[in-house]
């Protein structure tokens, strides 16, 4: 057969060709998976030396003080440069080169194909290539840390004039420029893989919702990227050559008029950013809720409760992601009158990441649910998304958002929705897939004392901001006991940080798990969860080309406990 | 001269409007804790009942669709409550309309790299001239001297001096980068954007001295970056403005 | 060829559509709202102006409707080309494409006589925020005008090996596509810019 | 892989109706009508000029609605990137300072 002798010709190229510039998805979604881990690690590590700025301002920072350069860090005291440094990279890092390139890049490039039955993706030689163009932007962005200036010092949201004038950027922009190319192509061949190659009879209703998770995640990418990669270009001319597209007229830095030739409009910038920046926030999201369905499914051994309701909810809102980005600028000196417009777009989108939370949680009506660890971490997803979600609503309306914008309120919220609601279903995705991509076991007792570490340890850093926020504490604050508003809350400050190192020691036995059952896991038979969904009707780890026969898909992807059935799941491939 | 007593949770509504703010703080974290309570014992109490047990299948079969819509609906409604009843009228009014100029104190605040420099109109009640080529570090906001409105407004850096009984309207602006002016106890908060004049206006119904921050980064010294806002009674705001000096001769000659 | 095209071949595309031409529409896609990004800035920036020059009283019109010209005979230069790839003409199919490469380095010649006559009077990208859009709008459309330069090239080098190659014909037309596209771009700029 | 059939004299004839359209356009211009009106002229030409291109050079004519479904997703969502941002930007015309050096001495108050 055809397919035989394509997989031979496979074997013998060099490892070079197999492993590193490998056009396989499957190598490629690991490349994706283990670097996007390896930057959410650094981004952690930035984050803890930030922290102890917080906890403990002006004082030393014990053991890894003494290796911080004297320019940043004299004597082991962060400098607020530094500081800011911390903060801005900790926030690109993290969702950049972390969340986006795991969800999306990771497990949509090794499952996604797999799940509709395809051989491979539509472009492998493009697909490639949007692996490297983001490992060269991941280096041009940590490289920003070595040259001269130090990295982007003005947050995540490079907000002008601050970033025009501000030193690090320039190399933050061009390192953003590779990253979303990357992004843009990788969502170009999703969207084709997904549309052009799947297997014969499934048709787009008996798709997984994680397909569909990935596919909506796609459209976001391919059309919300650009905008921003256009604001960054603005951005690179205002810096490198004097134009003055985010600068008015009159500006004085420290007694210096800027001598550009002004006209611009710092409002421009953020209208180009929030454009994107709210897609990017349900390009978060949605592969995060597509593992959490394919978890529950499995472990309910039920079909999922309102597939068509999860479905429609996420093409609902991946059409109004596009239309609420200013619910960021209510106090940013936009029109008053146009935030009820956005007020009204921003209650309509709450809508539908509702009705998902419901269907998710009324899954596990009638089912019978095995509290195995990917299970844990999918059920551990519900609540904490929700409070996420809930925190959303008073920073969604406008009265409220006068007081709880730009404060630590904000900082608890966002975070609640992407880590204790992504990053956790993320890992939950780990131990559910990773006999299926290593043909072993990742270590159960271990995988729940990462759990119960990880979900304390996340409440105990996240809760107290809520605390904070309502206290009225600022957010990027370098020495929050500068103002008396702060002072009362200043304990929470401890003790976020303390859970914030707790957290790292949780994930050792993580990555000890993950890197020694990859070689000594216990040997697991192809299809250990008993699962329907056509990943898991090839062989684990898959071979070069993936099915020996192209599968036939007969039913929907969650028929468990079919009446009648002599098992209690029924694949979607097998004819019967 | 009360001092602010700031603690966990809200501070002191010391402004007009602050009731209002405070009252959808509350009812928005009520609503929120109610949600989360009732979907939390739901959720406890199915992962209790369908738990894996020998010999009990899962069910296959799936009703009631629409009813596990009424959750939404009730969310729906209650959000679509909060915002045409609570949220666009007060938004408009505390955003979109202001106060005229005539019964309220007219100010310029304008916010730079890590000061808020207030600029009061003196005893003309004129604004005078700035021009950015003039900015020194004696001229904060660079008053133009042969401006004869100039000559007697008065500028003080990070106090901001008010009174009571009477709206005070601002005109926010910034000289160099986005600031963010914040006074938690008045539960106001505006960019300050350089480039653009954004009208502020708050009543204040307490005297005191409450605490001025900026919650935008801008800059190494955003942390640093306070000032205090002092609400007289106005016999003694009259008196504290009578004797500032004018900005432009602080000597008085 | 490498074995991944043999894959693609197996497979019939589930919409009709091939994988080439779904995905250039889609690259598409994401240009049209690169570009639609560049222009509303050019709106915003010149509504919020107090003062805006008009186009032909600072920019050189002849030279670039000369542009103009040079960029829709290259349009109809690659869509000849992709006639001839049809019906199988290699001779004529070298002959438009690389027309249609030349044209393109033409429409860049002309591109650096304005560029070099604007800085020669020193004005440069920072002098006004007029040519700050000007110079970025262009700038990124010539880079665009480039990468299309090197495609063509590479398939024109490509063509003699790959003439018979199933794909060949269908790459053909989606880098005629990007093509078109880049000269329906400048079809929106020039009088944007030029001529309002 | 059916591809589209040439007409070469169609291609030629969309050739010619172009190029006059260029000349037309830069005509226009020449007869310095109100800013509005020289406005929506020339952005009537170049959209028609953009249309020919579209259907003819790009065989848009014969094409599948899929193509069509990902160009409409597109348009509309570049609407809203034109909308409002331009919509806010002409609403806060009024907080806007245009003195180009000295801030304007009587800050009128904001409605």
């Amino acid at each position: 057969m055809a397919d035989k002798k394509h997989s031979d010709h496979h074997q013998e190229q060099h490892w070079v060709w197999k492993y590193v510039f490998s056009v396989d998805h499957k190598v490629i979604g690991l490349q994706y998976l283990i670097t996007s881990f390896l930057f959410l690690l650094f981004g952690f590590g930035l984050l803890m030396l930030l922290r102890w700025q917080l906890a403990y301002p002006g004082q030393p920072v014990p053991l890894f003080g003494r290796f911080l350069p004297e320019a940043l860090a004299p004597g082991g005291v962060l400098m607020p440069h530094f500081y800011n440094a911390l903060g801005a990279m900790h926030g690109t890092i993290m969702v950049f080169l972390g969340m986006v390139p795991l969800g999306v890049g990771g497990y949509g490039n090794y499952i996604l194909p797999l799940q509709i039955g395809a051989p491979d993706m539509a472009f492998p030689r493009l697909n490639m290539m949007s692996y490297w163009v983001y490992v060269v932007g991941g280096i041009l962005m940590l490289s920003s840390f070595f040259i001269p200036g130090g990295a982007a010092q003005s947050g995540w949201t490079s907000y002008p004039p601050l970033a025009d004038i501000s030193p690090g950027q320039t190399m933050w922009l061009v390192a953003m420029i590779f990253v979303i190319t990357s992004s843009l192509l990788g969502s170009i061949n999703f969207i084709v893989t997904t549309l052009n190659m799947r297997a014969q009879g499934m048709t787009l209703s008996k798709m997984p919702i994680f397909v569909w998770g990935q596919l909506v995640t796609a459209v976001l990418l391919l059309l919300a990227f650009p905008p921003l990669e256009a604001a960054a270009v603005l951005q690179v001319m205002d810096r490198v050559f004097g134009t003055s597209f985010y600068l008015p007229t009159g500006l004085v830095i420290f007694g210096q008029t800027l001598d550009v030739s002004g006209g611009g409009h710092p409002l421009l910038w953020q209208h180009l950013f929030w454009f994107l920046a709210h897609p990017e926030v349900y390009v978060l999201i949605l592969p995060a809720i597509g593992i959490v369905a394919e978890i529950i499914a499995n472990n309910t051994r039920k079909p999922l409760f309102g597939y068509k309701e999860i479905v429609a909810s996420m093409l609902f809102l991946g059409v109004m992601s596009f239309l609420v980005w200013a619910h960021h600028m209510y106090l940013a000196g936009m029109s008053s009158k146009l935030s009820n417009f956005f007020l009204v777009t921003t209650l309509i989108i709450s809508v539908p990441s509702v009705a998902i939370l419901t269907c998710l949680i009324l899954s596990l009506r009638g089912a019978s649910i095995r509290y195995s660890v990917p299970m844990l971490f999918a059920l551990a997803f519900l609540p904490l998304f929700g409070i996420g979600g809930l925190t959303g609503l008073p920073l969604g309306l406008t009265t409220t958002d006068i007081y709880l914008h730009d404060t630590y309120y904000v900082i608890g919220h966002f975070h609640y929705v992407v880590v204790t609601g992504s990053l956790i279903a993320l890992m939950g995705g780990v131990y559910y897939w990773f006999p299926k991509w290593f043909g072993r076991r990742m270590d159960d007792f271990w995988g729940k004392v990462h759990f119960w570490g990880t979900v304390i340890t996340m409440n105990g850093i996240f809760f107290p901001m809520f605390i904070q926020g309502l206290a009225g504490v600022q957010r990027r604050l370098y020495d929050p006991t500068a103002q008396a508003h702060n002072l009362p809350t200043q304990p929470l400050n401890v003790v976020s940080s303390v859970f914030a190192w707790l957290l790292f020691l949780a994930q050792i036995p993580f990555i000890w798990n993950f890197f020694y059952s990859m070689f000594k896991g216990k040997k697991s038979e192809e299809n250990p969860w008993k699962a329907t969904t056509l990943e898991w009707a090839c062989p684990s780890p898959p071979p070069h080309g993936n099915f020996e026969t192209p599968p036939k898909v007969y039913r929907g992807p969650y028929e468990y406990s079919v009446p009648g059935a002599k098992t209690d799941w029924t694949p979607q491939h097998v004819e019967t | 001269m009360t001092e602010s007593n700031y603690g966990w949770g809200l501070p002191t509504a010391a402004s007009t409007f602050a009731k209002e703010i405070d009252f959808g703080i509350y009812l928005i974290h009520a609503a929120m804790f109610a949600i989360f309570i009732l979907w939390g014992i739901f959720f406890v109490y199915l992962l209790i009942r369908y738990r894996a047990r020998p010999g009990v299948a899962a069910k296959h079969e799936e009703h009631g669709i629409l009813a596990s819509l009424i959750p939404d609906f009730i969310v729906l409604a209650f959000e679509l409550c909060l915002i045409f009843l609570y949220a666009i009228p007060s938004w408009s009014r505390i955003k979109v309309e202001t106060p005229g100029a005539q019964d309220s104190l007219t100010v310029e605040v304008t916010a730079e790299q890590f000061a808020w420099d207030i600029h009061y109109p003196g005893p003309d009640g004129k604004f005078g001239r700035r021009d950015p080529a003039l900015v020194h570090a004696s001229n904060v906001l660079g008053l133009d001297p042969n401006d004869p409105s100039a000559l007697d407004d008065i500028v003080t850096v990070n106090e901001m001096h008010i009174p009571l009984g009477r709206p005070t309207l601002m005109g926010l602006t910034s000289k160099d980068v986005i600031h963010s002016f914040f006074v938690p106890d008045f539960r106001i908060k505006q960019d300050a954007v350089p480039g653009m004049r954004i009208p502020v206006w708050f009543e204040p119904t307490k005297t005191g001295k409450f605490e001025i921050g900026c919650a935008q980064l801008c800059g190494f010294g955003h942390a640093l970056m306070r000032g205090d806002v002092f609400v007289h009674a106005p016999k003694e705001f009259e008196n504290w403005l009578v004797d500032q000096k004018p900005a432009l001769n602080p000597t008085g000659k | 060829m490498s074995s991944t095209a043999h894959a693609e071949h197996l497979q019939e595309p589930v919409t009709g559509i091939p994988n080439g031409k779904l995905g250039i529409w889609l690259f598409l896609a994401s240009e049209v709202m690169l570009f639609s990004t560049l222009f509303t800035t050019y709106i915003i920036l010149r509504v919020a102006a107090p003062e805006w020059p008009r186009g032909w009283e600072v920019l050189n019109v002849p030279l670039a409707m000369t542009n103009t010209f040079v960029l829709i005979t290259s349009s109809v230069t690659m869509v000849l080309a992709y006639a001839k790839a049809v019906t199988r003409e290699k001779a004529a199919f070298n002959k438009y494409l690389g027309l249609t490469i030349a044209l393109g380095f033409v429409f860049l010649g002309i591109k650096a006589i304005e560029y070099g006559a604007k800085f020669e009077h020193r004005i440069a990208p920072s002098t006004s925020i007029f040519y700050a859009i000007y110079f970025t709008t262009t700038g990124l459309h010539g880079l665009h005008v480039i990468g299309g330069i090197i495609a063509n090239s590479v398939l024109l080098w490509l063509s003699n090996k790959q003439w018979d190659h199933p794909l060949f014909v269908g790459r053909i037309e989606y880098a005629g596509l990007y093509w078109h596209f880049v000269d329906i771009v400048w079809i929106f700029l020039f009088p944007a810019l030029y001529l309002l | 892989m059916k591809h589209h059939h040439p007409n070469i004299k169609l291609y030629l004839g969309v050739f010619a109706v172009l190029m006059a359209l260029t000349v037309v356009t830069v005509l226009v211009s020449y007869l310095h009508f109100p800013k509005t009106l020289a406005i929506l002229i020339g952005l009537a030409i170049a959209t028609f000029k953009a249309g020919l291109v579209a259907t003819f050079f790009m065989h848009l004519k014969g094409e599948r609605a899929l193509i069509f479904s990902v160009l409409g997703v597109t348009f509309f969502f570049v609407i809203f990137l034109y909308l409002l941002p331009i919509v806010d930007m002409s609403m806060v015309a009024d907080r806007v300072i245009h003195a180009p050096t000295a801030q304007n001495t009587q800050p009128e108050h904001g409605h």
